[in-house]
């Protein structure tokens, strides 16, 4: 059943909470300042007392999915399960309550804890530096292109595009964009990994850098990554590495060893700091030798036990965001390190490619697998052998909502058609991923006996399929000046006077 | 498993890994306990100063102020932090609503048309706006006019940098300009001339951007009424903590002109086929997994739940609420204001400007005046001299709902002692 | 949907928590300790993941209806929203960390606490002291009573019955019993209220004391309250007050100007400490002053500012409870009061008061109601008119999960056929009342006109109405040795070596 | 709402209350903010001393152990902590649940047929279990042998006064007892004779009552091995913290014999029409609401959510996680009793004794040596001769997991410097 709006909850005579007087003798503002730099309307917030406030949140999170509760196989996103003590660790008051303007001495164990993250990143994906400013993968992205191009600048040569493959995710040329090149896409083989022949042709002195993924989105290890580097480094390139699928082999090998200039991590996947409905994240860039001048500033350094914070780095790129970045998701991701230790990332990479196969193997016979195996930590399926039955990736997606699941990533990557990409991590038991490739077998068979069945899923949530075409045009009829109602916001009936 | 995939170790999975690239073992400790684990996290926390809330006068964009226990009890609910982006609306809807009300919140707050799903922070918000303006103009400078938050103005570079965007001080725009962008209450407290910049950007044809503090839209004009075509800001002050600087989140709205062109989620109101209503991201056309390089930004995960938490504050106070807060601060620092002018060698950095609760002042002895506090534990004003080589001896003090009477006593005594 | 029990889920490979080593040279317990000591098989607990046991434990969270989420009209039981500055309060390290046996000058902010709340609620319930000891309202009951009992005895008076109206809850009768007394029922008037006749007959020389709650279980005030007090105290007995439902005039009138010797508050109704899913609460007892020498020890007192534990009571009936109480429930319960104040629990008493009366306005014509208004803070009706359409208040208590209520107390009191206690509390919006004013008359539509479907209901829950009488039938056969399945727990298929 | 009720004013609504009973207001300050609230209650828990938990040695019936963040996490969900007592089955299977699996916990942990749903604490457990002896056999003496917690011993007496109950100290019973009453270990942490005293109280027809330590089970015989009848126990070290004595959990198991004799609330396994498994309270005739006078006990709340962390935390670790933290409780206090004995002066009191992780020592400084410690942050050991005149000088010193070997190096140096 849905749930009314705050605003529609909202009562004028709902107790309003105490709050604290000023106890001071001073005129208040709207005596002080001149009326036309004062508001005229007051804004249309509801009014609810806290039990009301707390209810209508209440309500609304048991209408969400969640890793809490859900198997969440969401392919690239690896929904793995967040330890409770790393949100302990976030809260404490040493952390929670520390001004970003206090001086050095008084946040020694912030700084420490920066530092020593940022040495094990280091020593994960194998470079010399790490920031830990960007707030989220492609943040991070741009960071590393934005480092990447400054480096080409500093050495006088303008290059002016940056090489994708079609496998790529969306950020990946967003952000190529974002920073001012020209995206040119790289075609993948047949195989699935990245056709050597189109990335030849497709490089030269115009290309500032590659950007891949490995595994690529398709969870296929990049066999002959160690060929595509000196490709790249032979025309002075740089390659870049996207880190939302290192997952996959911590412990195993290091993109650094591989020849990637330029690493961004999603701490918010691999290193289980959660997703929030959609962040905050944390994005760091690793960096070798050679981009290190022109990291952001600042960087956090470390001499004779002493931290500071270095803001005197005449190449650097400068500021990608305020202040030393998610700090607190830094400390959610550093707990997680400590508590796994080296033993147990590696642990976790091995389970989750485990894990993966395993569930790819239980997809035989129902669902198609466009790509050899083995796969990585996720796989790719398509759901084009139901198209015969007019079953679509959309409905198997909404078949496992109805039996409990949340849906895999579907019609990504957009080399595959009616792809449907899982990736189960490592923290889910045998038994979920049993229960889950039944599901896919109920469903497969029920798309063959009874496909419009389907089509009606799923029926048992709080709504059924939205029709996300009718809302697109109601609000191009509001930008068209054809409707009052915005679709993108509720609107108040009528405005109260401030 | 091994054995119903058909393998018999897991080297059989890893076969695409070339021999020379796997490593022996991670330079890295093993594992801990969880309780030893958080015995080392809690000693590096122990190893940083707390400053007590009411004693806390420093601003500069992070501020301490109340924070309900209503927010904290909601954002740790699993169902909404440990979800991911609300791809599948049915089984998402919690987020997805909390999210349509946000936008629903902050479109009210600033008075404009449409807000998004939330950004990084207020600095790449400011970013983001300038990037909106400069497509939609196709002018390649940026006016930034008088004290802009330093690092926004920094992250504001960077972005530009790679675009080839020319960032300029100044508030004259020329045909060149593609916004003005300014900053009310400015980064040093002070009120600036919102709707004269507005106008004069629009007489240039350029957009203009206002950088604002929510809590002080309770209060001050917002930018919908005197006509900016963005808004953007920080809304850390929604019921975050200052958490050493992050995560917080920024907030943009916008004109309906310009929707097309925001950067990141937008939620809107959908229906299923029995009329329920129920909420979808929609005008994904503008973003990265549809638009790719055409995007109108490379944002992907964003700020949901620190968008959430300031949905919760925001909802717990109410209108009245808000402008209570706003209104007990600018009291507050008035009246601390007042008494410390009233020393020998305080004086207002800027005597004829209006302030809310963030001023500039100069103090007689910079060099010692913090680390005075600090012994008293204080957390002092912030040297403005850091950045502006203009403001020798000049620091700027906040007051919120959190500075009681009598710690803003104890700050007067302790800088008069 | 049901959830498998944590033991069915257990996978004897799950990864155990990683846990400190001793790390000293000692030989461990199996090496010293004789072997007829120790364990021979070890305890089938179940072995699970973090992230199996967090998803578990999850999953039966969301299968719970509660105050967060509903409406929670349960007779008798003030289910009132629980502010979330209560719980923030108690998880202050400077309270969860004390152990019970540090130094006074070590607690004293503890024992500050103790003697404030001591204070603030003989202020609300105008008596002399307050022992913060028990841990519930039935362990409040029984300390009372044992503490009249001394007072008897102490004068050299064997009084050996208690009085409890037949209306009275069941924990009066059964703490009568467990201090010894025999309990002598008191019959209540036609107007619901006691009879003052049947209790002029039953006072004698041998009554120890009246238990009374006011306002009564039918949540009517007792109008002779006065008359009731003198007429028990002619008879040198105490009036016992069971505060269960003092939240009807908090800051209106107060037991202790009543005539009550003795009073319990369950702070987990009162004052809003969680009630958990059946507790833990605290049962604090007021009493006038000569009863005082016989509270339980230790009490708290302050001298100066100074504060201290008195354990050296001569007459005190002992102790009641190991160390000093619920302490973690007694913030809450603090902390609730400071944010209250006395303007707040008035303005609580009197809402409460004005919302059941509005939702007993709401129930005419729809249910019987036996008793004439107006009611205090909560009110009793009778689905006896529905009998005629087989309908019992069991059905509509049931109708009622079914649209997402919780379901009022039924069957008490036992004075009413069919009884519909009803308590909405001051914390509940008028447009929660009148949703579910709404669902008792679409309920009552129902039973009229398909009377058969309400027997089914819920089935929206996850599971349909259970079949107590078969679990008490098998139990009755293992217990008499009839059958293996104990019905009470499960049992594992078999156990493994230690 | 007073409209629709038909009266014009609250006065109305309270016409039963006869006038001379009404007061002008409460005696007590108005209310405050939150913010305020909590400003107050902060500074109360700030003057308390808090003992890091690596430094605390003190134990006697309340336990310093590692707590897993799993548990707060699952018991700070609204949906456990606001629910109340399961009356409706339907809608309270989550508690119904967790309170079965909880039953079958200690079952398994005690070795015997069933457990109750819960009970206030250790000391009540003990009154309630001698109750049902009493009950039972008819008889009115209870012997209680050893040293069973002091206070529990008093919380019996006060319990066994109302109903003329003699608790006598002894361990020979007779044809007039009841039940015989042991600690194991005991109050000094000592392990004592369950066997021989289970036979012996058997052999005179009465009950055999264990009062347990339930982290010692999973190394201990327990009471079901023995054969004793009923099992009880505080359950603080399953999950929850000292909190300055409450709230805990009271548990008791008993034989099938005396199932309809427990106290309290008990869960069984049902089924509704469709044949879906659920759960219910059961067996209510034993109950208050049913039974009244006639009821095996007077409980009504009891400590439901305490139950429930317990079953968290035993469900984390598992027989191998706890038999884990007992042994290296085991050790560690070894350890440190071999540590301290070697010091002149100190010496085991009772050397001839077992003990698992808490053990009595004769100390040379009684009068000054918790001051000592207090000053380097070390809660010392307790003392004995608070309760018993026999036991001058002598203190119990307690390890657990907690304890790390640094952690004890600091105890032994700062005794012996
Ligand atoms: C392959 C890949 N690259 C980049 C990103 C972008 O990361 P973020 O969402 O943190 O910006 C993602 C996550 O969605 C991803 O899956
Ligand atoms: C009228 C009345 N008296 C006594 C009690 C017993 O209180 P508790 O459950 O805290 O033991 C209750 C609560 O159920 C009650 O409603």
């Amino acid at each position: 059943m849905t749930e009314p709006l705050s605003f529609e909850k909202s009562r004028p005579n709902a107790h309003a909470p105490r709050l604290p007087d000023a106890d001071v003798t001073a005129a208040g503002a709207a005596d002080v300042i001149p009326r036309e730099l004062l508001r005229s309307q007051a804004p249309a917030l509801p009014r609810l007392s806290e039990p009301e406030v707390m209810r209508h949140y209440s309500r609304l999170a048991s209408m969400n999915y969640s890793i809490s509760e859900q198997f969440y196989p969401l392919g690239s996103c690896t929904m793995k399960y967040n330890p409770v003590a790393n949100e302990a660790a976030a809260s404490l008051p040493g952390f929670t309550a520390l001004h970003p303007y206090q001086d050095e001495e008084s946040v020694q164990g912030a700084l420490e804890l920066m530092w020593r993250l940022e040495q094990a990143l280091c020593a994960v994906v194998g470079v010399d530096r790490v920031t830990l400013q960007p707030a989220a993968g492609a943040h991070g992205e741009w960071t590393a292109l934005r480092m990447i191009q400054a480096f080409h600048r500093s050495r006088g040569e303008a290059r002016t595009e940056v090489l994708v493959p079609d496998s790529a995710h969306g950020t990946n040329p967003a952000s190529a964009a974002l920073s001012g090149f020209q995206v040119v896409e790289v075609a993948s083989a047949p195989d699935g990994r990245i056709s050597l022949a189109d990335l030849e042709a497709k490089l030269s002195s115009r290309v500032a850098a590659l950007m891949l993924t490995n595994p690529n989105t398709l969870g296929l290890f990049e066999r002959e990554i160690l060929d595509i580097a000196e490709l790249v480094h032979n025309t002075g390139a740089k390659l870049y590495y996207d880190g939302a699928n290192l997952n996959a082999f911590m412990g195993v090998c290091r993109p650094g060893d591989m020849g990637f200039d330029a690493v961004h991590m999603n701490l918010h996947k691999t290193f289980t700091t959660p997703h929030g409905g959609g962040g905050p994240g944390a994005g760091p860039v690793g960096v070798k030798s050679d981009l290190v001048p022109f990291l952001p500033t600042p960087t956090v350094e470390r001499t004779n036990g002493h931290l500071k914070l270095d803001f005197k780095r005449p190449q650097s790129i400068g500021r990608v965001r305020s202040f030393y970045g998610n700090f607190g998701m830094l400390v959610r991701a550093y707990t997680y390190i400590v508590a796994m230790g080296g033993d147990g990332l590696t642990q976790a990479s091995m389970d989750a490619v485990l894990s993966a196969n395993y569930l790819r193997k239980r997809m035989e016979g129902l669902l198609d697998l466009p790509h050899e195996g083995p796969c990585m930590h996720e796989f790719v399926a398509s759901a084009h052998n139901l198209a015969p039955n007019g079953i679509r990736a959309l409905d198997v997606a909404k078949g496992l909502l109805e039996r409990d699941f949340y849906a895999p990533t579907i019609y990504f990557p957009l080399v595959v058609p009616e792809a449907i990409m899982v990736e189960p991590t490592e923290t889910e038991s045998k038994a979920t991923l049993d229960a889950f490739a039944d599901a896919i077998a109920e469903i497969v068979k029920e798309a063959k006996e009874d496909p419009d069945k389907l089509h009606h899923e799923p029926h048992s949530l709080p709504v059924g399929r939205l029709d996300e075409v009718a809302t697109a045009r109601r609000i191009n009829a509001y930008l068209l000046g054809q409707s009052e109602d915005p679709i993108l916001r509720w609107k108040p009936a009528r405005e109260q006077p401030c | 498993m091994l054995a119903a995939i058909g393998i018999d170790s897991m080297e059989g999975l890893l076969v695409d890994i070339p021999r020379s690239l796997r490593i022996p073992r991670l330079e890295l400790p093993n594992g801990l306990s969880e309780f030893e684990t958080m015995a080392q996290i809690t000693s590096l926390a122990d190893r940083n100063r707390v400053f007590p809330d009411r004693l806390t006068f420093r601003g500069g964009g992070v501020y301490r102020r109340f924070i309900p226990a209503a927010v904290a009890a909601v954002t740790s609910k699993p169902e909404f932090y440990t979800a991911y982006t609300p791809y599948q609306p049915e089984a998402s809807q919690g987020t997805l609503q909390a999210i349509y009300e946000f936008q629903t919140l902050i479109a009210e707050l600033t008075a404009l048309d449409v807000a998004n799903a939330s950004l990084y922070d207020g600095a790449t918000a400011v970013a983001e706006a300038a990037m909106m303006a400069f497509v939609h103009t196709g002018r390649k400078e940026v006016l930034v006019s008088g004290y802009l938050h330093p690092e926004y103005l920094d992250v504001l570079r960077a972005f530009g940098e790679g675009r080839g965007i020319k960032i300029r001080k100044g508030s004259e725009p020329t045909a060149k300009t593609a916004a003005v962008i300014f900053q009310q209450p400015d980064f040093l407290g002070l009120l600036v001339d919102a709707a004269g910049l507005t106008k004069r950007a629009h007489d240039a044809g350029a957009i203009a951007i206002a950088c604002v503090d929510p809590i002080s839209l309770a209060l001050l004009a917002p930018p919908g009424q005197y006509g900016a075509d963005i808004a953007v800001g920080e809304g850390q002050q929604l019921g975050l903590s200052p958490s050493y600087g992050g995560p917080h989140v920024g907030f943009i709205a916008c004109h309906k002109d310009l929707v097309r062109r925001l950067p990141g989620r937008l939620i809107g109101e959908s229906h299923d086929a029995q009329g329920r209503r129920g909420f979808v991201l929609t005008l994904t056309a503008r973003e990265q997994h549809i638009r790719r390089e055409k995007a109108t930004s490379n944002i992907c995960t964003n700020h949901s739940l620190c968008a959430l938490a300031a949905s919760v504050y925001m909802t717990y106070m109410g209108a009245e609420g808000m402008r209570h807060v706003a209104d007990v601060s600018f009291k507050r620092a008035h009246a601390l204001a007042a008494r410390l002018t009233a020393l020998p060698g305080w004086e207002l950095a800027f005597p004829e400007q209006q302030f809310l609760n963030e001023f500039p002042i100069r103090v007689p002895k910079p060099a010692v005046m913090n680390r005075k506090l600090a012994r008293r534990g204080i957390l002092g004003g912030l040297d403005m001299h850091r950045w502006y080589r203009e403001l020798k001896g000049v620091f700027t003090f906040t007051c919120t709902e959190v500075n009681d009477p009598r710690a803003i006593d104890e700050l007067v005594e302790a800088v008069s002692s």
